[in-house]
């Protein structure tokens, strides 16, 4: 049936020529940060003449660019482990165990879950400053560390996991804690990974909070930091290209190496019952 | 000694009853399989001995401890879950060890007890594969395998074979037999296929709505069935029954007619009283029914409707004359649809209920 | 013993949930409460305030920028929500279809933009829809006859604003929908196709009503996400011009931080959170009846 | 060895040599060190500092506009300095150019010490210039003096065909545009603010049609940004360009590093509308105040002498195009002879400072109403007219 | 007339072939089984009769017409898929009709065809069920319904009952074989279960690894199996394999000595000559083998292993003096385990193959 290869051709071109559309402007800001300043405004070629790699120098030597990947990794990290380890045991005592008030806590909990943490910036910030963690690695994480949707989906979950085999594990003498981290927790490996990876990324790509934070430029974190580079001088169409594409890159080169498990695991969120 | 002992074991969800009094002894190193159709109560009368379930009424011992109120992990039960119930991120060499590594036993113990479980099971080439990797014949062994790691005094079953295909369902049948002759430790089996209990039980418990029904050594229940319950459930194909009529009640013994046979009326010899006119079933299995016309004992008149073909036998589907099914094994001979034939049946092989399906005769 | 055995649960229970209800209390709970609180005060930013009623609302309602927040953040929902759906979906369709490395490499090139941090996406599209030097002016040019300057165009700034979220967030709305497409058993459209249905059948009669569990997941979280909308705004056009894009949390980010308001900025933050929370409610209501 | 917490918003030219300053500094007191952030100019900037303020996070020191002083001083934002403070640390009111310390003063107390001041300039391509017979021989620009003339000369650039645009504008930001529109408002000498009165009579409208006349007649481009602006004038697609002395910085590496393909120079804003007059604003150096943590003692005295140090070594900020605030500074020979500042110095005699107004200054009212009515009215989006009267409306309401 | 005819057909998935040259004629009206063990193409065989898989060489014609690369959807064919496919989203009703409303009939047409579908399939009062409400039989019930509204020529089907559990599958398979002969299509089924196989078949095509070892009605394969793997896939429990030596090769006739039985040649008649001293296989079924001493025939020592109990059958499993093993079916007696007995052969039921499993008696 030659007229189906055809149209599965013609198909896989439109495809890829979206794809590539779609992924132009990152390839656009690669190419321009490692243009010369000058070329930037001049010329407007797809591939640079020369490769200059300048204003690489300056985002890595003359800003605080390092000092920003260490404020964000720390706190996304911690921000990421916490939530996971917190949520994982909430999750498992309202799926597994039964104990009064657990209707009312999930009930809660789902609420929670159309509170927009953005609107409550005002009162974490008092909250913080009243903790004396204004401009600290603690007041970037605190408030970060609640997210209903991550014990949504672990009790969702959990829920599923067939019955038989926590009895298996019971009968096996396992205690609570000994089900949640020898047993339910490997099991569901899959989702843990997606709800770590989607709360890095939310830790890492947070703006308001951190912004609203952090003073001085010792504590921000690369979302916040970078717009601070953006000088109110000169042409430096590169140096910005340059500066966003560092600030890329740790996630982005994580992402590209294990592309595969990121994505099946992010897939595994698309059974989650809304 | 007694494996098990349930007394007067009862239990209910909420309101809802689903085991009434239960009484059950299984001497120990017997293999004892709990039948009966869906929704019985053989799996959570399983659970109960298990632990998993707790006990609303009556006492459980095992080999004479008192264990109605212990926890699951502390009764030395081995359960093997119809599901298997294997841990899929472990391969079978650490499901296997789980329990002694929960235990926190020394590696070596660990390593040792488990080769030999594997030895047991033909497991050896396994032991680092994952759960996945396996067929459906392996995973139950591994189940199998996790149990017998345990060392316990009581393995349950519940409904192992019913996730694997025919074959592979009779080859594990043989294969849990020969476990069990093998280690010698009380068992309990829950199933729902009566060929299944036929074949692997010392004694089967017969449920029925949370009620035992009978309980005896399979063929004892084959030749013997005590209710019309139980003399259906067990066999395959199952009983045949025809209605019929007490047209005579002596001491000890009745004339009975057939609704489909009428005017050929036999005597039966009874054990309990039974009141003129009242309805009977006559209970024939298929292999007792001959399709000759001549031969001794009650001939009917039947239209044969198909034959199940088996290869040297068949079953032959026949619709009497008041259009009650019936099954008849035939081995040389296959009539053909819609032909008109006549079964011949002989009284000494026919079992009769009284109405309400209890044994009379 | 029964008792003890519950007992034992329980408690086993409130070690478990201990840490996250604490945290929740904390950082969750009682900020949500102090919202409410300080909106019906005159408190700054920092410090105490006095009680006074229902003015920080009042004064809000005579506010003209108020509605046009409340209006531009609507906006921007409609311009993401919809489009991301739809174009999550289309795309998911296409790249469903496609096998091996191939398909990896595109979900790569769809999937990027998602894990970019925002002020990375609002930097790289500043430059690519530059006025003056912006590549994509070659596009708007040969649509429009002229250069625009979208993000200081009263017309063009909301939409573009959408669009760099779509490009943004869309990666994952297609690893959802990819996922749900996957489920969906091959035997079924060999089934349909036996029973001689066209690919556009196929799609209507059967990928469609089998995706919408997926499709009313993408558009509750897309929902409440982009109500919450305040970075890209912020970073793209700082809520200009005119006004065009200012959106609620940029109200409440000009009263609460700039302007050392704190209560008539609480007071924004409990509009914005009264209104998703009822939107998400009529949401799931409407998602279910149309799931039936 | 004191710590100081040291603020600013300087970037590009600026911060490279405010940068250089610090080193010099904390290398030559070793006692005292300077912890510097840069954070983003504008809005963020002051927001930032009145949030830290209010929760006891202030730095010891930052810079701040001279222009906001009206809006920030009311609000006790700033710490003022006492005369003793200031005396002990031998900063002394005659040293410094007098309306920029006037700005810092009120009710007789000195809530800041200036800097510099500072202006916009007009930058010009000699090359263009000389090829619309517009270029002197002195290498200055003739011929710019009166609207008529000036725009003449902007047909004569245009007709050359060289360039994209005549003349470089940041049309999409209203500090910017602030800058020309209230320089060509000063020029008409007509006042922003007179009594309670805002923009009183034609001339706002007048500055106004002039600007939006040159984008509608394709002399400058439409809304474009900061950087584009600038870039387009260093590649030599527009001919000149109005920006702040800042910018000189730019001008000159790009020269020194042969990247910008002509010769380039900068004057003081011609006369347009009737007298010669520009903006100008001031960087100062000054204290936040905080009632929960107020500064100490001995962290105001390292400042204080932080302060005296910078100025007295502001030669190198004349560098990025400022006029040093420091009159000893200004006097000295180096910098009598440093270009192109000695080409616009002159502009300081009829620099005309923002309105002393608590709507005026950077990240103020007046910027933000300029943002939203000047910035669409020049661009074509918004009548002149009604872009004066609604500003005028909405300012008067801050009032 | 015929109903389906494969010519030559080959199947290959990119350089693996999986069909080579398949020929098969189905008559109309009938009914065939493709059976034959996991993965030997049987599913890919019965897809290219849909159209749902190209065909790589040869012919497919289906009532005389060539359909080779006919679309699916325009070959009259309908499918019953083992996972049933039914669409979730639809109600039972909208499933039945989705062929007719795809091709745009009209509402009463539809109405007509899906009632007269539900009536034969008694799915009457589950119309407006959703898939997941209904039982597993329930929902193999509507797949067939899907099928037959179409009033396809050829039906499929693709293991369809092996989802189901036992019970259920036979009651299933009863069902499949009423609507046969109420409908009379042309019926293709593919299993790999030979029970289903057996009961079900007009036509019987035994498939191994893409071939056709035998095609023939069930009972021609039960009792005259051309080739070794075909006799022992036929027949549930399957035949019992002995090897034996030629000791002395004849015209037509062989002398054969068993291994388990020295000393105790005999005659067999062969179609094709043997060679002496050839290795050869001795088939014999469980039911055609006596427990008794005596009785004509070959007398094979062995010990008993165990008994599958059924009730009126009982298998039991023995060892020969090889250490073969071997299954016995017996009626009246249960030798116990270990018992030494001795088992008789009856020469005229013996079937004999060849090294290679070629049928040569
Ligand atoms: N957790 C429970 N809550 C309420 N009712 C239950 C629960 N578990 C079982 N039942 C009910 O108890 C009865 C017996 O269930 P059980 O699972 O023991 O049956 P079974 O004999 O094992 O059936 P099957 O052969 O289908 O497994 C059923 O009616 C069932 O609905
Ligand atoms: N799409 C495919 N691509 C490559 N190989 C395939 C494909 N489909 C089937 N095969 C191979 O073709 C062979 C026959 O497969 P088929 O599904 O027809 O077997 P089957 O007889 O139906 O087995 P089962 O009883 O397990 O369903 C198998 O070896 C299988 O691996
Ligand atoms: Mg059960
Ligand atoms: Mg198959």
């Amino acid at each position: 049936m030659p007229g189906k290869t055809i149209g599965n051709a013609l198909l896989l071109i439109l495809t890829l020529v979206i794809a590539c559309t779609w992924a132009f402007p990152i390839y656009w800001a690669i190419v321009t940060s490692i243009k010369p300043e000058q070329d930037v405004v001049n010329k407007t070629t797809l591939f640079p003449d020369v490769f200059n790699f300048s204003a690489y120098y300056y985002a890595l030597f003359e800003t605080k660019l390092s000092t920003w990947y260490l404020n964000s990794i720390v706190t996304s990290v911690t921000v990421t482990v916490v939530v996971i380890l917190i949520s994982v045991m909430c999750a498992y005592a309202l799926s597994q165990i039964v104990f009064p008030g657990r209707k009312l806590l999930y009930g809660i909990i789902l609420a929670s879950f159309m509170v927009p943490s953005q609107a409550l910036v005002i009162s974490q910030f008092v909250l913080m400053h009243k903790l004396n963690l204004i401009n600290t690695w603690g007041g970037i994480i605190l408030p970060q560390l609640i997210v209903p949707v991550v014990v949504i989906v672990y009790k969702q979950f959990f829920d599923s996991v067939p019955k038989e085999l926590r009895e298996a594990a019971k009968l096996d003498g396992c205690g609570e804690f000994q089900i949640l981290f020898k047993l339910y927790l490997p099991l569901n490996w899959g989702i843990t990974t997606a709800l770590a990876i989607i709360t890095y990324i939310m830790a890492w790509n947070a703006f308001l909070w951190p912004f609203l934070v952090t003073n001085s430029d010792d504590m921000m974190t690369i979302t916040v930091g970078i717009t601070q580079t953006r000088d109110a001088f000169g042409v430096k169409y590169a140096r910005d290209m340059a500066v966003a594409i560092l600030a890329a890159m740790p996630v982005a080169v994580a992402y590209l190496l294990f592309q595969k498990r990121v994505t099946q695991a992010l897939m595994l969120s698309s059974g989650i019952k809304g | 000694m007694s494996g098990i002992k349930l007394t007067d074991v009862r239990k209910s969800f909420g309101s809802f009853s689903v085991i009434h009094g239960v009484d059950i002894e299984i001497n120990q190193g017997e293999f004892a399989v709990f039948v009966g159709p869906s929704g019985c109560g053989k799996s959570t009368l399983l659970r109960m001995i298990a632990g998993l379930e707790e006990t609303s009424g009556g006492q459980i011992s095992i080999e004479n401890e008192d264990v109605t109120h212990r926890e699951a992990s502390k009764r030395g039960v081995a359960m093997v879950f119809q599901s298997y119930a294997l841990y899929p991120h472990l391969s079978v060499f650490e499901n296997m060890a789980f329990s002694l590594s929960i235990a926190k036993r020394p590696k070596a113990e660990i390593q040792e007890k488990v080769k030999a479980a594997a030895d047991i099971l033909r497991l050896g080439d396994y032991l680092q594969h994952k759960p996945s990797q396996l067929s459906g014949g392996q995973r139950q062994r591994v189940a199998i395998g996790r149990a017998i790691v345990r060392e316990p005094r009581v393995f349950l079953f519940d409904e192992p074979l019913s996730n694997l295909d025919a074959e592979l369902r009779v080859k594990m049948r043989m294969e849990i037999a020969r476990l069990h002759r093998q280690i010698g430790a009380t068992m309990v089996y829950v199933t729902h296929d009566q060929v299944e209990a036929m074949t692997l039980a010392d004694k089967i418990v017969v449920l029925k709505e949370g009620i035992v029904q009978q309980v005896g050594a399979p063929l004892e229940l084959y030749r013997d069935p005590q209710k019309m319950f139980v003399a259906g459930f067990i066999g395959s194909p199952g009983m045949n029954f025809l209605k019929g009529k007490v047209i005579g009640a002596g001491q000890g013994s009745a004339r009975v007619e057939l609704d489909d046979a009428p005017g050929q009326a036999f005597e039966l010899s009874t054990r309990t009283p039974v009141a003129e006119g009242a309805t009977i079933n006559i209970g024939v299995r298929p292999e007792h029914i001959g399709l000759s016309n001549g031969g001794a004992g009650l001939t009917l008149p039947v239209t044969a409707e198909f034959t199940e073909e088996l290869g040297g036998t068949g079953y032959l589907h026949v619709l009497t004359a008041t259009n009650a099914e019936m099954t008849v094994e035939c081995r040389e001979s296959r009539p053909q649809p819609k032909e008109k034939i006549s079964l011949s049946l002989r009284v000494p092989e026919m079992l009769a209920f009284d109405a309400e399906g209890r044994r009379i005769s | 013993m029964v008792n003890t055995e519950k007992r034992r649960k329980t408690l086993t229970a409130i070690v478990m949930i201990a840490p996250f209800l604490i945290a929740y209390a904390t950082v969750f709970a009682y900020p949500v409460y102090k919202m409410f609180a300080l909106s019906f005060t005159d408190a700054p930013l920092v410090g105490e305030g006095q009680w006074v009623g229902f003015d920080n609302y009042i004064r809000l309602f005579h506010q003209k920028l108020f509605y046009t927040s409340v209006w531009n953040t609507g906006y921007f929902v409609v311009l993401t929500v919809i489009p991301n759906t739809l174009i999550g979906l289309g795309l998911a369709l296409m790249v469903v279809r496609l096998k091996g490395w191939m398909q990896s490499l595109i979900l790569v090139l769809f999937f990027i933009p998602y894990i970019l941090p925002v002020s990375v996406v609002t930097q790289i599209w500043k430059w690519v829809l530059d006025q003056q030097f912006g590549i994509a002016q070659f596009i708007i040019e040969a649509f429009t006859g002229g250069r625009v300057s979208v993000f200081r165009d009263p017309i063009w700034a909301m939409p573009m604003v959408a669009l760099v979220t779509v490009w943004w967030t869309n990666g994952f709305n297609l690893l959802l929908f990819i996922a749900g497409l996957r489920n969906i058993p091959h035997d079924y459209y060999e089934a349909a196709m036996l029973d001689g249905a066209t690919r556009w059948q196929c799609f209507k009669r059967i990928t469609w009503p089998l995706i919408w569990p997926v499709t009313a997941l993408v558009l509750t979280l897309q929902l409440i996400l982009q109500l919450k909308i305040f970075d890209q705004v912020y970073l793209l056009t700082e809520g200009g011009p005119f006004n065009s894009t200012y959106v609620l949390l940029q109200l409440v980010y000009r009263e609460a931080f700039r302007s050392n308001h704190g209560g008539l900025g609480s007071a924004v933050a409990v509009i914005l959170f009264v209104i998703i929370v009822v939107v998400s409610v009529l949401q799931y209501q409407l998602l279910r009846v149309r799931e039936r | 060895q004191t710590d100081i917490t040291w603020w600013d918003f300087l970037s590009g030219g600026d911060g490279v040599r405010m940068k250089a300053l610090i080193k010099e500094f904390n290398d030559t007191h070793p006692d005292i060190k300077i912890n510097a952030t840069t954070l983003e100019w504008g809005v963020p900037f002051y927001t930032k500092v009145q949030t830290s303020a209010a929760v006891g996070q202030q730095p010891d020191i930052m810079t701040y506009h001279m222009s906001r002083y009206p809006l920030a001083v009311p609000t006790g934002i700033l710490r003022p300095f006492t005369d003793e403070e200031l005396a002990s640390a031998g900063i002394k009111k005659e040293n410094y150019v007098d309306a920029a310390w006037k700005q810092a003063t009120f009710d007789n107390k000195v809530y800041g010490i200036p800097f510099d001041v500072h202006s916009i300039v007009l930058y010009y391509n000699k090359t263009i210039l000389k090829e619309a017979g517009l270029l002197g021989d002195d290498g200055l620009p003739k011929g710019l003096d009166g609207l008529d003339n000036f725009n003449a000369a902007l047909d004569k650039i245009k007709a050359t065909g060289k360039v994209e645009y005549p003349l470089s504008l940041h049309t999409d930001e209203g500090g910017s545009m602030w800058r020309v529109f209230y320089t060509l408002l000063s020029q008409q000498g007509a006042k922003f603010i007179d009594g309670d009165q805002i923009l009183p009579g034609d001339a706002g409208v007048k500055a106004l049609k002039t600007m939006a006349n040159w984008v509608s007649s394709g002399y400058s481009p439409k809304l474009i940004s900061y950087e584009a602006s600038i870039a387009l004038f260093t590649s030599g697609k527009a001919a000149m360009h109005v920006n702040g002395v800042w910018e000189v910085p730019t001008m000159t590496d790009l020269a020194k590093k042969g990247e910008l393909g002509f010769e380039w120079g900068a004057i003081e804003i011609p006369n347009l509308l009737g007298a010669q007059a520009t903006w100008a604003d001031s960087h100062s150096f000054a204290v936040p105040n905080s009632e929960s943590k107020p500064i100490t003692p001995e962290k105001l005295k390292a400042v204080l002498q932080v302060i005296a140090w910078m100025n007295e070594h502001s030669i190198s900020w004349a560098s990025a195009g400022h006029i040093p605030a420091y009159k000893p500074v200004t006097d000295s020979k180096e910098f009598k002879e440093m270009q192109p500042n000695a080409t616009y110095a002159k502009l300081a005699d009829t620099a005309v400072f923002d309105p002393v107004s608590k709507l005026a200054g950077v990240a103020g009212p007046i910027y933000e109403a300029t943002q939203n009515f000047v910035v669409p009215a020049l661009n074509g989006q918004l009548d002149p007219e009604d872009a004066i009267d609604q500003m005028r409306e909405e300012l008067q309401s801050q009032q």
